[in-house]
């Protein structure tokens, strides 16, 4: 494993509450630069949760959300995002009332030091269908379109890391495939990227690091290959 | 839920003993709050059953009383419509009119139904006083009570039982809508109406009824509102109006039965108390709107429920203090509240003004109030209502910080042991 | 031939004072959702402001200061007022809004008293333009329209030219993911609501003294400027523009005339049935001035519910 | 073509100047379960929307149990026996899991103008309601708030709401998105067992479930349909694999 | 039983200024009457109570009043809050027979108030749309001021379709013609531009108007941007702020008083120590009528006599037809047929020259002419039909 010292973002005991229930019981797991970890678990584990949290949305009861050292946990989403973390929402949140092209100038954000920078053509590229549709109201657009649109804006904050929530959701097969050259993509130009996805075949191929959640804890971590080899945890965390 | 119903039971008997135990001026206060309750629940049909936020509900109350005032002037409260069945020609014209109106008004949605319903009350409002013939111009439209079935009607108390025998037959109907089917798709309505029409619903259809419904109870407080006052004037059509039964639904709650009418009655109340206590009656209007908003947004209804909700959590020992605390504080705050702002209003008020101008040069004369007078030079004068607020203050505070205290021990138990559920998890 | 451009004049004069009042209130209304029934007492306010400023700094800074007087306030208003109570929904809001618009009438009153200020032109202004038609027109009401436009433009620039236009309509409905892309969505919305008030008070502190400055100018105008609004199209600020300008000329120039719809019955000949009717069919458009813009947005919202230049619902 | 209870010819749409459905025809028997797949944005919840009456057809025929419905309302289609899910879950958020079941199982008995009788003495309905929040495994949530579930046990709701009306014609878009396999299979089995005899049409992205599910697939691209067949037969084909499924998934 | 005194005024809301000086004019009134003794050796109760600017709250606390044993009630600002308040009392007073309550109205001026709704129980000491009109036209066309085209323009409710009428009613006794009638919505307009486009077209030489508070500044203020030399004759320019915030345009201009400070002499102005030293302003608008109203209800007490230590408001309503009061300006009576008071007027022309300055102007209301009580009177309407207790 990677030093600690060497960590972009470092998660340490991180709790969480809606309301009442208790449903992250101190999350903690390191992110390094140029990697793609996946989150896994079964549905309602607490996956989004924790993306939530790390991103300011959901307030985080106790523990520590580390970027680069500096403390970001009780700090507001905005501020999270401008410190280098982006976020793609599980529930395609795209501007319905706005233009896709209004969508991605939302997204855009000055990008901080040792960042890639990303741009509206470069987007374009991944998803030629976006290039189509860019002056439609992005809530006429399929929920397919709006999956993609809602990761393109995202990078265009130039991110130091990523959270992507379930990106191939609604997706055809062929997109997905798509989505997943582009994750790699983004690995290749420096953005650490943490994916939450249901397609564990995808997830497997995609990732660098896995972990698995259970009752809101992380209760493996480790390759993609030391967990497709274990049979035993598939069945029991991810009822495969 | 039985206690609910010894409830309302004894609150019926209350309002049934009321003439008998308080003067003439406050049965007259009590015919009003009546009134004010029945429309404020009418409009909660609309508002927070249906979800339709309408502005301009004065209008069907307006239609309802002026309905009612003709029939009085030409049935002259005898044959077929004597006078304790009057309010059903505000019925009728209320429903006629609803329907008509909400045919329009709920073709949309949202604000641009608020506007409509605006408009429709506006159009009415500015209309009618140029509509001599049918809204007797500005002075309005006058009638007479007359005898029927016995009662002769002259008096405030029987004006009273009529009053509160429609109000509460209006209520109970009101009450058992909402365990209808319509009264379920209502709430239907409300959460999404989109929905709605694929499951085979005409959505329209149903906006139009409840409309049509909620004018209808409304045209019937606009009925028992002229039999009462045996008269209708075109300021009934007034936006004050509108606001006000606005106003009150959501002061009382509009997530309970009754927090309507609970809202409006003690608004009415309020009004007729201290309105003629102060010349900024509208101002304390105003500032309790504000905090009712901001610190009860579900109402009066709402407050009640939660002390009842943490009652049974925490039980009432444990919540003593804290109740005794914020009672307290409030007190103390809107003491210290009315304080400064009669002392202000008397200060800057025209009439001090030219007395301190008739003795300039002099020290500014004392100020009575609340039976003391009060130099606005002197410290004290300042110093009493800061002690007050501050003290209130710290009151409310200290309440907040029990109560916190005590919802929190009660979580750190229940954390404790989710955490060992987790712990397990993690060993396995 | 004058009367009628003078007419006009007026009506188009009015209708931009119209926009000045709503413009602030097309901000906040269509961008941030909140019907802010508090925005005509910010006009009221502006009007008081200037009017106490200016005895001691003169009219012009008082036409400069008091709308950054009203804006701080309507600063205040958001922050400690109307955040707290966002997320129970619209109609909090808009009650709140509500109570404050009785809070400040009545402080007005409890400070200024019942009776108009003696706010008006100074001297230095008060002279014609032109005259027409036998009529001086005044120079003070140009220069209320030169405002107006002058807002106009200043407001289209910031919503087009920066992304303030699209954070606000994006928060609007998922302030949580704006907030995520690296907006400071609360910080903006007390910026927005801040200019709109100021707008509304600068609004106040120029006509304040052209017209009256009384406690009820906010009742007054109140209704109206939501008319404008909707007629307009929600948070279209072309359309606010464009409805001010037609509710203007049409009140202004239904003063003068003084014909009925029996009159128009009488000229098929049907004159007499039509005012045997009574009612509706005799009364003068001319007494009607104060109804017609009800009648219209009735209209509007029942052809065109999106108003005359609004986005589709 | 009698024996089809929904038949669709030339449908077209276009939203200004931009033609979304470009002449499409289809049949759906009136037992079969029918997939529509085709890539993310080619018409799939458009033709859905067109056929449920949320946006009527530039132009071309829809014919229902032998009637022409092109530009019906939903309420309309739904009393002749259609019913459809949506994309993006569409449920009463603030009201119980029970109430919302119970508004959907209502209306077939003809009760929206019903304020004399209590809702809670109609027997039937109740029963039916219950029944339906045993089959999506919902019973124990029945007096949950519906917007506060999790978003799976939604997306179970959602069918159950489109179920209750007992239609001949079930239209499901996306019913699986977002929950995990172990409840995509759960759910494929409860679509299989509430949908036996009766029409279904289908829009899935999970390939496993489509190709287990139907009967018959249709594939969408463009506005136009590339094929119609057998999951075999789709499987196999050549410009399906190109437009849609890639190379990987159809391995 | 004390006798009690109840205002029931607009108290807060849009009206309130208006409501607030008919307060403090009663307050006054009923002090004056506590100085010389009360009645029945008790002093008299004032009790206040807020109609909250409408006919329906009036409605509402006048039941409030009665239950409260008020048996006088005092009213003065709008007609519409009259009418309510006049078939209130006529009911109740149908109804309680022995138990009555009589209605002192200082100043709702509509005509219909002593016509259709004329009522024993009710008194008007104010004047009336008819009056003031005869007064204002008859001295302006002796001081040469009417000319020969008139422009009505008035508020669209009864007061105001009572001064329309009335200002054509004068038209031939004051030599002009009407040439346009415009009524128009209260207090909703802001821009009366429009308005004064349209008196310029109509090439009048004088405005006539009962227009009153804003509506009167407002447009004063637009005849005056648009340099309009068009003289006004009005009824209500002496409401305070007017002349204040319409500034030199108010000059020349013509308004009918119940009461000038000039011509008033000496005793108006102990009249005006007296006001000023009891309640910190001089009285003004319709506080002088309203306190001359309450010097006849002192005049009709002291010779109403207690009967079982209460008073009879039907011997008190007796008692007020036949009251006489001086004030400064001249006698007042009723008038027993329709309980109209008659009493003198003023017209006034607003200079610079006026030995009172109004406002904190330089400006002031000089008196130009002068009616007694008979000159200003007009007739009783025939539609007033008064039923008289047996
Ligand atoms: N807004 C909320 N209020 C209350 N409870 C919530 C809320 N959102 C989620 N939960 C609960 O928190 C738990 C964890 O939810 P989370 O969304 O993090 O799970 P997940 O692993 O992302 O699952 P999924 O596959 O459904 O997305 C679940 O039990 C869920 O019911
Ligand atoms: N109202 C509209 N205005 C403009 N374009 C629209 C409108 N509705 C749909 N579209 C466009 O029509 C196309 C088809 O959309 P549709 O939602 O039917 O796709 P889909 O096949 O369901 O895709 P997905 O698999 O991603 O859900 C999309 O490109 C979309 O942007
Ligand atoms: C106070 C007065 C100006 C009232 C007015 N004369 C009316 O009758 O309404
Ligand atoms: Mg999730
Ligand atoms: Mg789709």
């Amino acid at each position: 494993m990677n030093a600690v010292s060497e960590s972009l973002l470092s998660i340490e005991a991180l709790h969480a509450h809606y309301g009442k229930s208790h449903i992250l019981h101190g999350v903690s797991f390191q992110v390094v630069r140029n990697e793609v970890i996946s989150l896994l678990g079964r549905n309602g584990s607490g996956r989004s949760t924790t993306m939530k949290s790390i991103m300011g949305l959901v307030r985080p009861s106790s523990g520590h959300i580390r970027l680069q050292g500096r403390e970001l946990a009780g700090a507001r989403p905005y501020a999270i995002c401008r410190a280098g973390i982006a976020y793609v929402p599980e529930e395609r949140e795209v501007f319905a009332n706005l233009t896709v092209d209004e969508n991605l100038r939302m997204g855009e954000q000055p990008a901080v030091t040792g960042a890639y920078q990303w741009t509206v053509e470069k987007m374009f590229d991944y998803f030629p269908r976006l290039k189509e549709r860019r002056n439609t109201k992005a809530g006429s657009m399929s929920g397919g379109e709006q999956q993609m649109l809602t990761i393109c804006r995202s990078l265009l904050g130039n991110p130091l890391v990523i959270l992507i929530d379930e990106p191939t959701e609604g997706l055809a097969p062929k997109i997905v495939t798509q989505v997943g050259e582009c994750i790699k993509d983004m690995r290749e130009k420096g953005v650490s990227v943490v994916l939450v996805e249901q397609k564990l075949a995808i997830a497997l191929k995609v990732s660098t690091r896995v972990c698995v959640m259970g009752h809101g804890n992380i209760v493996f971590e480790g390759t993609p290959e030391e967990l497709a080899s274990d049979k035993q945890l598939l069945t029991e965390w991810l009822a495969v | 839920m039985k206690a609910y119903l010894t409830l309302v039971v004894a609150g019926i008997a209350a309002l049934i003993a009321l003439p008998f135990v308080f003067s003439q001026g406050l049965v007259n206060a009590a015919i009003q709050m009546l009134i004010a309750a029945l429309f404020a629940s009418a409009y909660n049909l609309l508002c927070g059953q249906a979800g339709m936020l309408s502005f301009g509900h004065a209008a069907y109350f307006g239609v309802g009383a002026f309905a009612t005032v003709h029939a009085m002037n030409g049935v002259g409260g005898s044959g077929l419509l004597p006078t304790p069945l009057l309010p059903l020609a505000g019925a009728v014209c209320g429903l006629a009119f609803g329907g008509f109106a909400g045919w329009f008004a709920t073709k949309r949605t949202g604000t641009y139904f608020a506007m409509i319903t605006l408009a429709i009350a506006e159009l009415m409002h500015s209309l009618a006083p140029h509509l001599k013939g049918l809204f007797g111009g500005e002075a309005g439209v006058s009638a007479m009570r007359m005898p029927a079935w016995g009662f002769d009607f002259g008096s405030a108390t029987q004006v009273y039982y009529l009053t509160l025998a429609w109000v509460l037959i209006s209520l109970t109907l009101l009450f058992l809508y909402t365990k209808t089917p319509m009264g379920r798709l209502t709430y239907g309505l409300r959460e999404n109406s989109h929905r709605l029409r694929f499951l085979g619903y005409n959505v329209h259809g149903l906006g139009v009824s409840v409309f049509a419904i909620s004018a209808m109870f409304s045209g019937i407080a606009g009925g028992l509102q002229v039999i009462n006052n045996e008269s209708a004037n075109y300021v009934l059509f007034d936006p004050s109006l509108s606001t006000a039964v606005v106003l009150n639904t959501y002061i009382g709650g509009v997530n309970v039965f009754l927090g309507p009418a609970l809202g409006a009655a003690l608004m009415t109340f309020f009004g007729y108390a201290v309105s003629d206590l102060t010349r900024s009656w509208l101002l304390y209007q105003g500032i309790l709107f504000v905090l009712v908003m901001m610190y009860m947004p579900t109402g009066l209804a709402g407050l009640f429920g939660n002390a009842k909700r943490l009652r049974q959590q925490f039980g009432i020992a444990r919540l003593a203090p804290v109740f005794v605390f914020a009672i307290a504080g409030a007190l103390l705050l809107s003491a210290g509240g009315a304080f400064i702002v009669e002392f202000l209003q008397r200060l800057f008020s025209q009439e001090y003004r030219a007395i301190a101008n008739l003795s300039a040069g002099a020290a500014m004369p004392p100020i009575p109030l609340f039976g003391q007078t009060w130099s606005p030079a002197s410290l004290t004068t300042w110093f009493v209502p800061a002690a007050l607020l501050v003290v209130g203050g710290i009151f409310a505070y200290f309440s907040r910080q029990r109560l916190i205290a005590i919802e929190h021990a009660v979580d750190t138990a229940m954390a404790s042991e989710t955490i060992q559920i987790a712990s397990k998890g993690n060993i396995a | 031939m004058d009367q009628i451009i003078v007419s006009l004049l007026n009506g188009i004069i009015y209708g931009l004072l119209l926009f000045m009042v709503s413009a602030g209130l097309t901000l906040i209304f269509g961008m941030m959702g909140v019907l802010n029934f508090a925005h005509a007492s910010f006009y009221m306010l502006g009007a008081y402001f200037a009017y106490t400023l200016q005895g001691t700094i003169g009219f012009w800074a008082a036409i400069v200061l008091a709308p950054v007087l009203v804006g701080g306030i309507g600063v205040v208003v958001e922050r400690f007022f109307l955040r707290k109570v966002h997320h129970h929904g619209h109609a909090h809001e808009l009650l709140l809004t509500f109570g404050l618009s009785f809070i400040i009438a009545e402080s007005i009153k409890l400070f200024f008293g019942n009776y108009p200020v003696d706010y008006r032109v100074p001297n230095a202004l008060d002279f014609s333009a032109f005259t027409i038609g036998g009529m001086q027109y005044p120079m003070y009401r140009l220069l209320m329209g030169g405002v107006a436009i002058a807002m106009f433009i200043v407001i289209y620039l910031l919503l087009t030219r920066t992304r303030v236009g699209i954070v606000v309509r994006s928060a609007i409905y998922k302030p949580h993911m704006a907030e995520a892309l690296g907006h400071n969505v609360p910080m903006v919305f007390m910026g927005v609501f801040g200019v709109g008030a100021a707008l509304a008070g600068l609004a106040g502190a120029v006509a304040g003294a052209f017209y009256t400055t009384n406690p009820n100018m906010a009742l007054e105008l109140g209704v109206m400027v939501f008319v404008v609004v909707v007629v307009g199209g929600l948070g279209s600020l072309g359309g606010a523009m464009l409805s001010s300008i037609i509710i203007g000329i049409i009140t202004s120039l239904a003063v003068g005339v003084d014909a009925s719809v029996a009159d128009l019955f009488a000229y098929f000949g049907a004159g007499e049935w039509a005012r045997s009717i009574g009612g509706l069919m005799t009364l003068k458009l001319s007494s009607m001035s104060a109804t017609i813009p009800f009648a219209l947005m009735l209209l509007i919202l029942l052809v065109r519910p999106s108003g005359l230049m609004g986005e589709k619902a | 073509m009698n024996d089809s209870v929904l038949s669709i010819r030339d449908l077209r749409k276009s939203f200004g100047p931009i033609e979304i459905m470009r002449g499409v025809d289809l049949d759906l028997r009136p037992t079969e379960r029918h997939a529509l797949i085709g890539p993310n944005g080619a018409g799939k919840s458009t033709l859905f929307h067109l056929i449920s009456g949320n946006l009527t057809p530039t132009s071309g025929e829809i014919i229902f149990d032998g009637r022409q419905v092109g530009g019906e309302s939903p309420e309309t289609l739904n009393r002749l026996g259609l019913a459809r899910s949506f994309q993006i879950t569409n449920i009463f958020p603030k009201l119980s899991v029970y109430e919302n079941i119970r508004l959907a199982v209502m209306r077939p008995y003809r009760l929206q103008y019903s304020f004399w009788k209590s809702v809670n003495r109609l027997a039937r309905v109740r029963e039916e309601t219950e029944k339906l929040l045993e089959q999506v495994r919902l019973n124990s949530q029945a007096s949950t708030i519906a917007g506060e579930m999790a978003y799976s046990e939604q997306r179970s709701l959602e069918i159950a709401i489109t179920l209750a009306s007992n239609p001949k014609v079930i239209l499901l878009d996306e019913p699986m998105a977002g929950m995990s396999h172990e409840e995509a299979l759960y759910t494929a089995e409860l679509i299989r067992e509430v949908t036996s005899g009766r029409a279904l049409m289908i829009v899935e992205h999970d390939m496993d479930v489509v190709f287990s599910l139907s009967d018959r697939i249709s594939v969408l691209v463009y506005g136009q349909l590339i094929a119609t067949g057998t999951p075999d037969e789709i499987r196999n084909n050549k410009s399906v694999k190109e437009a849609y499924l890639g190379e990987e998934v159809a391995q | 039983a004390p006798v009690k005194i109840g205002v029931l005024e607009s108290l807060s809301g849009p009206q309130a200024s208006t409501g607030l000086l008919y307060r403090t004019a009663t307050k006054y009134g009923v002090d004056k009457i506590n100085a010389a003794g009360g009645w029945n050796g008790e002093p008299v109760q004032f009790v206040e109570y807020d109609n909250q600017g409408g006919p329906a709250g009036a409605s509402d606390k006048l039941k409030a009043a009665i239950a409260d044993g008020v048996q006088i009630i005092v009213q003065g600002a709008s007609s519409a809050v009259a009418g309510q308040i006049t078939e209130d009392i006529r009911k109740h007073n149908l109804r309680n027979p022995g138990k009555e309550i009589i209605f002192i109205n200082v100043g709702a001026e509509a005509m219909e108030l002593i016509g259709e709704k004329c009522n024993f129980h009710h008194f008007r000491f104010g004047s009336n749309a008819q009056v003031r009109t005869k007064a204002l036209v008859n001295a302006m066309k002796q001081a040469n001021a009417i000319g020969s085209k008139v422009y009505s323009i008035n508020q669209n409710y009864s007061w105001g379709q009572d001064m329309e009428q009335a200002i054509s009613d004068n038209a031939s006794s004051g030599g002009y013609k009407v040439v346009v009638k415009t009524l128009h919505d209260v207090n909703k307009i802001q821009d009366f531009a429009p308005y004064v486009t349209k008196i310029n077209a109509a090439n009048a030489d004088t405005v006539l108007t009962g227009n009153w508070s804003n509506d009167l500044l407002l447009m004063m203020k637009a005849t005056k941007a648009a340099g309009l030399k068009v003289r006004f004759g009005t009824t209500y320019l002496d409401q305070p702020g007017n002349l204040g915030n319409a500034g030199d345009v108010a000059v020349g201009h013509y308004v009918v008083q119940t009461f000038n400070p000039e011509a008033a002499g000496a005793d108006g102005e102990r009249f005006i120590a007296d006001y000023k030293a009891r309640t910190g302003h001089e009285p003004v608008f319709i506080e002088p009528q309203t306190a001359f109203g309450m010097a006849m209800v002192a005049d009709a007490l002291r010779r109403t006599k207690p009967e079982a230590g209460a008073l009879n408001v039907n011997a008190f309503a007796k008692a007020l037809e036949s009251a006489k009061v001086k004030t400064p300006m001249g006698e007042i009576t009723v008038r027993a047929s329709d309980h109209q008071a008659l009493q003198p007027m003023a017209v006034s022309v607003v200079t610079k020259d006026a030995k009172y300055k109004v406002d904190n102007t330089d400006m002031g209301f000089k008196p130009v002419k002068r009616f007694t009580a008979e000159e200003a009177a007009t007739p009783v309407q025939s539609s007033c039909n008064m039923k008289r207790p047996a």
